[in-house]
């Protein structure tokens, strides 16, 4: 039995469950809900819950550690001779697995029953061949003891298998037959079941949590690396970024944030108000057609690859400013420029802010608005001094979305920007970002144990840092100024 | 796994996805995942250790470093075969519109170095036009897109170009004069910041569209990509030497560099169709200089036959020298 | 007490005001009111007009990518030469490789148009041929392969023509450029022009695109999307499955349930921080975790899933908590007034009402997540893949593509003809967002209410 | 607490601040109100009066146009204020609204500190000059609206954290802090104690001097005590509208009888 | 309409339904309940009069908790249902919330048809078998307070389309529909006509013989007809609790004497 079909007829069994349990219940009480403590479906979910939850544990943790087992075993009949030949256990298992899922289709290719296929001897017939016959490709000829591996292994691996099935099946079963004794009118299976639920939701914030440890921890290492080669008060304090191929790199930090920084303020400094405004538009002004128009259209933006906004910063926006912009200004004649990455990037920012804000905009009482109107105020007042207030903290989440889309974006910074790591006030200057030097030393052709590539994790580590820290602020921001309606 | 995973540089991945397509139609083995990522990264992951979830073969574009074997060594990685695919041109592009350029390394050195000597002295380069540099050059501004310090091209641009150029000029002397010797052929190294010369992170398509937009600006390109932009592109001669796959076969065209794949012998015999891979790699049918390969911009390696019988015999490679 | 003399006294002091008369300080706000809806249309309009503009450059280029230059002759197919032994053995035929094909094919072109009496002085044979794909031989010979019965049979077949061919025709390539491309030679181009006239070579619909895997840099014409589709449809999938209900179920506990204090707020400014993590990040983080620790395989949609899964979390998140923000607390209050559990007041109520802002967090979540190339850049599904997923679920953990990897292969390819087909590539890309996102717009539309 | 004892009762009937004719307003298909012509006198507190659902807000909310906002909402007929049509396409809402000033039924505080609250209205139309001004202007109203003492100790606290009747009082604080000709209150004195009614009320007759007030009242004693004229709606219909001593000693009809005397709702 | 008469007064006193002791309630810093003692018999109706702001609404939501969702509320001391511990950590204060319920003294309807919104309560505490069931619970509710026949046929518009009178009868309907043991009612009839307000007056007093019923109400004549026990609070504290008749008409402490006759508020 195939886990899918396991957790199927486990799954099958809990509606059951559900069934059964919601009727107990309900005939306990002698089909009269009233008497009951929680609704009839509340039981039924409990002995879902009670039949679905152990067995479906039993079932990921039997298949996690099943493998682990067989293999050890497995591999225990394998000749170290053989292994060597092979290079490492693994590769021998990798071979003892296709063969052992090979000899299925041997066995029926050429007609064999089991004896048949225990009388198989690697050394009389040509397996190799044999598999390859029913579409099993082999890169070797298979030696003996593998071949007496991989008929253990499959037919110890049919038995675990039969096992767990059996064991899955009896936990829900066990777990059914026990939540349906205990069903009883006083149970209080509502405050059970959202327990559950409770514990269940819990379990998804910590994912994020989980994220950040995994996220840390993968950096650290590498970071930890970094910095025993490279000392890290040139990282943090010098002014200069440039690379080597060949060792001998200068790799300060500052010229890459000053960047990131410059950059994302354009992004933002483009998006936010028109961003803004427009799920201002959208929210209070637009007509319900134009809305429903306007606000997927807008959305598409989002969602357009960043390859294509970058060739459009490189070939229409970049010369197009320096023409129009830096030349006639004599801010200088680069065509990549911070302004053009910004303003580039800007634009797929606008749907980060407009989208969420209108729904938060939309989201204010109407009473709010009347008072407003009331006392005579216009729309845009009423925007501006009542409206906004309240949707602060859910626009102030949609801006830091686009922020946080706009440090970690490469593709536009990489051809609107350019990839000089420069400390320069003239936004028409080429600069570039931490991200796209950590894309850019971790895709390079350096090699991997030198400071020039693991700087990127330090990078990554120190920004990591540094938007911890950006927000932070916001979220003081946000306690500070939020104003709850109602 | 059935089917075999490679990854590595991305100057050879063209070059093992034409292998590996020519692969999946005429053998039975599926055809082989090629992946980039760059050099680094890809000897990386095949010094991660032995096994189905690790990939068998590393393209790169410039030899393995001491640090991967050892990496290798400790992940259990002990045999590795090296095999040189053949030969890679840099050549200098212009846009198709604009004026012939015959270079030599020096006046490259001239026109994007830091410093550079003038009247026997070291001073800060101020050349605009490439006039400035060499008198014989049309004055058009200088402006050049050279691969960003993540491409082995730039190594190869740095060894082959500006060292040269900075020998050629007398501009390594004065430098080791001024700065002592380590510093000093650092030094050579050292490019202008006033944003004359260029680093592009990106790849050669993104230097074509920068030229697009610059249309005085010089480009550094791989043959290869060259080839398959004639009509865009106007190629200029180093040395007097026009860049092709026989002047670089010849050793004639100073700039360019060999390109590698390093295979995991222990995968040999293990992962179906990899030995049949790296033999249909290196035959003549494919690496040769009738090839698919060499008609893409590949530079056939004079030496394909010991590679042939190397990679027929397994022959891991040697300790680096 | 009517104080009729204070009403003279006040109409008298203070003339009787007119609706229609603004006095200056009314004009200002009525003009600073005009502005502030003129910048809302504005920025509307700035927003569709870049629309617009992107999505015109994006058709321009990539509708041609959609339709392709065929050949179309029938094809002799030797039995002498593609069946050696004569008995149909599929074993003995597979021998033949492309190379032999092609040789069949090249044939079959010189007779063809010798047929229609087309002189080709002045081109060699390999010049001649050059007119046809690299693929036209692995497509005949998959074709025979096949249905062997075909062999020692006349066959019409259609073969893709030669990328720079298809430029002629679809204006990329001219006369002039010709010239100068060593891929290329006039001469073969008005052959080529010859061979339209006489009705061998056609533009058509090209289903290859759509539907087939990818090509190398040598036959771009033969370049297809399938792999990538599907490996995205596996990967958003598996996103939209698990980021929406662990995104709001996470939203729900930290927003409603979870007890105000310095670790919630840790764990609030962990996950906006979480948002601002470079994707490429998630992609260190997914090949340590995915295929390091858990040892799944490379270049796999189940880790492209899992990584795209957790970059898009934080969004979803972000979204669902301002929209549960949003909803009054009166709403709240009715419903555990009447004796409902928080967690009922929270479904029955309060979801409801934050259902577009959820939505709206999906739509932007899946449309990144759909886009992102950076992060399955590390765990190996940046690559070269023609060889198709299964079905699911094995299919998840077989190598395959995404659209925006192919998109980014795409525009790293030397030949100009990849310019085209990423810019067609990306056409699909958006339409696969827009049919992935259709739903949710309208379900949008459904829960949006004032109250 | 009987209170029935009748303001007095001298209006000059050509004074019309407002009036209205054949004014329907439907609410999608449900027709809220049917056909109400009414003057509304200058200086004089007028009463609307009615079972609950009848249409007071309805018409009130047309008096100043909020029903722009409801947006099934469809009005017909004429309104006019001083003699202009209000729904002209050439009228500014806002400048109407800020003559006609408004508290709403249900006390809609901003989400602001309490003074923030009272001081929007002399904010964005300017009335005050100085933050010393608009300072007194806050207390005044505040003091009008007989709030003061309960706040004066906590006036940048957030109005949302008061009490439903501080809440309602602060409505009215805001509403009067503009100095609207017209004042539509909707019952304001819902959530007070009878001593807060008292001052509002008082607050309202002093209005009268220089405003027209339009209250909407369930308490039949209150619309006795403050109004100058009442108008009894009913089931959408203006059923009656006169003097008030009149139509509380002398309805003309049957069914404002019946009200009065508490027989039907 | 002066009415003054005073409910039959046959309480067995030993009946207490929730007591409280000691109750304090502080949001953030402002101490808005002082220690407050006070026993709710079962089978009676007890009124809670005292001028706005006093802490009526507050003490009104310690008793089924709705505190708890205030975030700078606090509570201290202790208030039993039937002789348990309502803060006790083992409380569910969702079943103590079914038992009892609440009308706000902001009629808050959900944005759902008026069906709906006097339909959730059976609905999640299964209180009925099936639709034609439900059908009648919701008819009955909504008959009971009064407004069946104004919504009758329309039933399934939004509960937020109604007028602010019929919204606060929706809130009552929603709040019986579940019948609770307590009925804690803030201000039910504030926007409510005299003849609507009689009919929900009647409809306390029938609730009264199964279950307590526990209402705020600024009009003393209603707390009069309806109670049979009052509570007068002032600033927070609790200044008198007795029989209505008797803190009617022999109050004992001086302030309930001013607050009634109208003299401090
Ligand atoms: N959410 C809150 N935050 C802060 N203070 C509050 C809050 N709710 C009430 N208060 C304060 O607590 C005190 C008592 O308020 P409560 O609502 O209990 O008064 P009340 O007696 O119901 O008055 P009313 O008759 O006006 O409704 C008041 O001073 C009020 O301002
Ligand atoms: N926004 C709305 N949408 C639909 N119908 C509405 C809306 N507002 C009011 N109505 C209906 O219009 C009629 C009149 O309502 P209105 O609010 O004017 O009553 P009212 O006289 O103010 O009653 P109350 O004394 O209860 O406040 C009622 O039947 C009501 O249900
Ligand atoms: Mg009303
Ligand atoms: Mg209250």
């Amino acid at each position: 039995m195939s886990i899918g079909l396991i957790t199927l007829i486990v799954l099958g069994l809990a509606v059951l469950g559900f069934i059964l349990g919601r009727q107990r219940a309900l005939s306990a009480v002698g089909g009269d809900p009233r008497t009951l403590h929680s609704l009839p479906g509340y039981y039924g979910w409990s002995v879902f819950l009670f039949t679905a939850v152990p067995a479906l544990l039993l079932l990921v943790t039997w298949a996690f550690v099943q493998p682990t087992a067989l293999n050890s075993h497995v591999a225990g009949m394998i000749p170290a001779a053989d292994v060597a030949s092979y290079g490492s256990t693994q590769l021998v298992m990798a071979d003892v697995r296709r063969i052992a899922d090979g000899l299925d289709a041997v066995a029926r290719n050429a007609g064999l029953d089991e004896t048949g296929l225990a009388a198989l001897r690697a050394d009389l017939t040509d397996m190799r061949g044999r598999l390859a016959e029913v579409g099993v490709a082999l890169g070797s000829n298979v030696a003996p003891s593998v071949l007496e591996a991989a008929k253990e292994y499959r037919s110890l691996s049919g038995t675990l298998r039969l096992g767990m099935a059996l064991a899955v099946l009896l936990a829900a079963l066990a777990g059914l037959g026990f939540a349906l004794w205990r069903i009883d009118p006083r149970q209080r299976a509502r405050n059970l079941v959202e327990q559950f639920t409770l514990v269940l939701l819990a379990g998804c914030s910590l994912i994020a949590v989980a994220t950040t440890f995994g996220i840390v921890a993968s950096l650290v290492v590498e970071s930890v690396h970094f910095f025993k080669l490279y000392d890290f008060r040139d990282f943090f304090f010098s002014l200069t970024w440039s690379p080597r191929f060949g060792g001998g790199s200068e790799l300060g930090l500052w010229p890459l944030v000053w960047g990131t920084l410059y950059v994302s303020f354009i992004a933002l400094l483009v998006s936010v108000p028109v961003g803004l405004m427009a799920a201002i538009y959208l929210s209070e002004y637009a007509g319900k057609k134009v809305r429903a128009f306007a606000k997927p259209a807008i959305e598409i933006l989002a969602g357009i690859p960043t390859i294509v906004y970058g060739l459009f910063a490189l070939i229409t926006v970049g010369p197009f400013l320096r023409d129009w912009f830096a030349q006639p200004m004599g801010l200088g004649s680069s065509s990549s420029s911070v302004m053009t990455a910004g303003l580039v990037m800007g634009i797929m920012l606008i749907p980060f802010v407009s989208s969420l804000s209108d729904d938060i905009i939309n989201a204010v009482p109407q009473s709010m608005r009347d008072g407003s109107f009331g006392l005579g105020a216009t729309r845009s007042e009423t925007v501006k001094q009542v409206i906004l207030p309240a949707a602060l903290p859910g626009i102030v989440g949609a801006i830091l979305l686009a922020a946080s889309r706009a440090i970690g974006e490469t593709m536009i910074v990489v051809m609107g920007a350019g990839a000089a790591a420069k400390l320069d006030v003239n936004p028409f200057e080429a600069m570039t970002t931490v991200t796209v030097k950590i894309v850019s030393q971790l895709t390079g052709d350096t090699e991997f144990a030198s400071p020039e590539t693991l700087v990127a994790f330090a990078l990554g580590l120190t920004l990591f840092c540094f938007t911890l820290a950006l927000n932070v602020v916001a979220l003081v921001i946000v306690r500070k100024y939020r104003e709850q309606y109602e | 796994r059935d089917n075999i995973q490679i990854a590595g540089s991305s100057t050879v991945l063209p070059y093992a996805t034409i292998v590996a397509e020519a692969f999946g139609e005429n053998f039975d083995f599926p055809t082989p995942v090629v992946e980039g990522g760059g050099s680094g990264a890809g000897r990386k992951k095949l010094c991660e250790g032995v096994g189905e979830n690790t990939i068998d073969i590393a393209n790169s574009s410039s030899r393995i470093k001491q640090s991967d074997i050892d990496l290798c060594k400790t992940n259990g990685v002990d045999e590795i075969m090296e095999v040189r695919i053949g030969y890679d041109g840099i050549v200098f592009a212009s846009d198709i519109a604009g004026p012939d350029f015959a270079f030599t390394p020096t006046d490259w050195y001239n026109a994007l170095a830091a410093e550079v000597v003038k009247d026997g002295k070291l001073v800060p380069n101020t050349a605009k036009t490439w006039a400035d540099v060499n008198a014989s050059f049309p004055a058009q501004d200088i402006l050049a897109f050279i691969p960003g310090t993540k491409h082995g091209t730039r190594e190869v641009f740095d060894v082959k170009v500006l060292e040269a150029g900075c020998k050629a000029s007398g501009a390594e002397e004065a430098l080791v004069a001024a700065k002592g010797e380590e510093d000093g052929k650092k030094a050579c190294l050292a490019l202008r910041t006033d944003g004359l010369s260029v680093d592009i992170d990106g790849d050669y398509t993104e230097t074509l569209a920068r030229i697009a937009a610059n249309k005085n600006a010089i480009g550094v390109f791989g043959l290869s990509f060259y080839q398959n932009n004639t009509d865009k592109l106007k190629v200029a001669t180093m040395d007097g030497v026009v860049p092709s796959t026989e002047t670089i076969a010849s050793g004639d065209y100073p700039v360019s560099r060999p390109l590698f794949f390093y295979v995991k012998k222990a995968h040999i015999g293990v992962i179906p169709g990899l030995k049949e891979y790296l033999e249909f790699f290196v035959s003549d049918d494919m690496a040769g200089p009738e090839g698919p390969l060499a008609a893409y911009g590949l530079v056939s390696d004079p030496e394909l036959a010991k590679t042939q019988e190397a990679v027929a015999n397994e022959t891991p490679m040697g300790p680096l020298n | 007490m009517t104080d009729a003399t204070s009403q003279t006294g006040r109409s008298g002091a203070q003339p009787r005001k007119s609706l229609h008369v603004t006095d200056a300080r009314t004009r200002r706000r009525n003009a600073a009111e005009a502005r502030f809806r003129f910048y809302g249309a504005a920025a509307i309009a700035v927003s569709i007009l870049a629309l617009v503009i992107l999505l015109t450059s994006v058709l321009g280029n990539g509708l041609g990518a959609f339709r392709q230059t065929f050949i179309t002759m029938p094809v002799a197919l030797d039995a002498k030469v593609l069946d050696k032994s004569g008995t149909g053995d599929i074993e003995v035929m597979k021998k033949v490789t492309t190379i032999g094909y092609a040789k069949v094919i090249e044939k079959a072109l010189a007779t063809a148009l010798a047929e229609k009496g087309i002189a080709t002085d002045g081109l060699t044979a390999k010049q001649i041929s050059g007119l046809l794909s690299q693929e036209a031989a692995a497509n005949l010979r998959n074709q025979v392969l096949a249905d062997p019965a075909l062999v020692g049979q006349t066959v019409d077949v259609k073969l893709l023509a030669n990328g720079r061919v298809d430029g002629f025709f679809k204006g990329r390539v001219t006369m002039d450029s010709a010239k100068l491309d060593s891929n290329i030679s006039p001469e073969q181009l008005e052959l080529a022009l010859k061979m339209r006239e006489a009705g061998l070579m056609s533009l058509s619909f090209n289903p290859g695109f759509l539907f087939g895997g990818d090509a190398s840099e040598l036959r771009p014409e033969a370049a297809g999307l399938g792999v990538a589709i599907l490996g995205s449809a596996y990967m958003m999938l598996i996103v939209l499955v698990l980021a929406l209900p662990i995104g709001v179920a996470a939203s729900i506990y930290l927003e409603e349930f979870a007890p105000k204090n310095k670790w919630t707020d840790l764990i609030e400014v962990n996950i906006s921080n979480l948002a601002a993590v470079p994707s490429i990040v998630f992609g260190i983080l997914g090949l340590a975790i995915f295929i390091n620790f858990m040892g799944l395989p490379q270049s796999a949609p189940i880790v492209g899933g899992l990584v795209l899964t957790l970059m898009t979390l934080p969004t979803i998140i972000i979204a669902t908590r301002a929209a549960l923000k949003a909803v009054p607390p009166s709403i709240r209050d009715a419903a555990l007034g009447v004796g409902a559990s928080k967690m009922q007041a929270i479904t029955h109520h309060v979801l409801p009402l934050a259902m577009p802002g959820i939505l709206t967090g999906t739509i932007i979540g899946l449309a990144q997540a759909l886009g992102e190339t950076a992060p399955l850049l590390l765990i190996g599904m940046v690559a070269f893949v023609r060889e198709f997923p299964d079905a699911p679920p094995e299919g998840f953990f077989d190598p395959a593509s995404a659209l925006p990897v192919q998109v980014y292969n795409f525009t790293q390819r030397a030949d100009p003809a990849f310019v085209e087909r990423a810019s067609g590539a990306i056409i699909v890309l958006l339409v696969f967002l827009l049919l992935m996102n259709a739903v949710a717009i309208l379900l949008r539309r459904r829960f949006e209410r004032r109250w | 607490m009987n209170d029935m004892r009748i303001a007095d009762r001298t209006v000059s009937s050509d004074t019309a601040k407002m009036t209205a004719r054949g004014v329907q307003v439907f609410y999608g298909e449900n027709h809220a109100l049917k056909d109400v012509d009414i003057d509304i006198l200058g200086g004089t507190v007028t009463a609307f009066i009615g079972p609950s659902g009848c249409g007071k807000s309805t018409f009130l909310r047309c008096l100043n146009r909020m029903n722009d906002t409801v947006s099934i909402a469809r009005v017909l007929g004429e309104i006019k204020l001083d003699g202009e049509d209000i729904y002209d396409k050439s009228v500014d809402p806002v400048t109407l609204r800020a003559r006609v000033g408004m508290v709403f039924q249900k006390p809609n505080p901003f989400p602001k500190s309490i003074y923030d609250n009272v001081a929007y209205g002399p904010k964005i139309h300017g009335l005050t000059k100085s933050k010393a001004e608009l300072d007194q202007v806050v207390e005044t109203s505040l003091k009008k609206a007989a709030l003061w003492n309960e706040v004066k100790d906590r006036l940048h606290a957030p109005g949302t954290g008061l009490s439903g009747g501080q809440q309602q009082r602060l409505c009215i604080a805001r509403a009067i802090a503009t100095s609207p000709e017209v004042l539509l209150m909707d019952e304001p004195c819902s959530a007070l104690d009878p001593i807060a009614t008292a001052q509002v009320e008082e607050l309202i007759d002093e209005l009268r001097s220089q405003f027209s007030v339009v209250i909407v009242t369930h308490s039949m004693q209150q619309a006795a005590r403050v109004s100058q004229r009442t108008a009894f709606f009913h089931l959408g219909h203006l059923v009656e509208y006169g003097e008030t001593g009149q139509i509380f000693t002398n309805p003309q009809d049957p069914r404002t009888e019946s009200y009065i005397t508490g027989r039907i709702g």
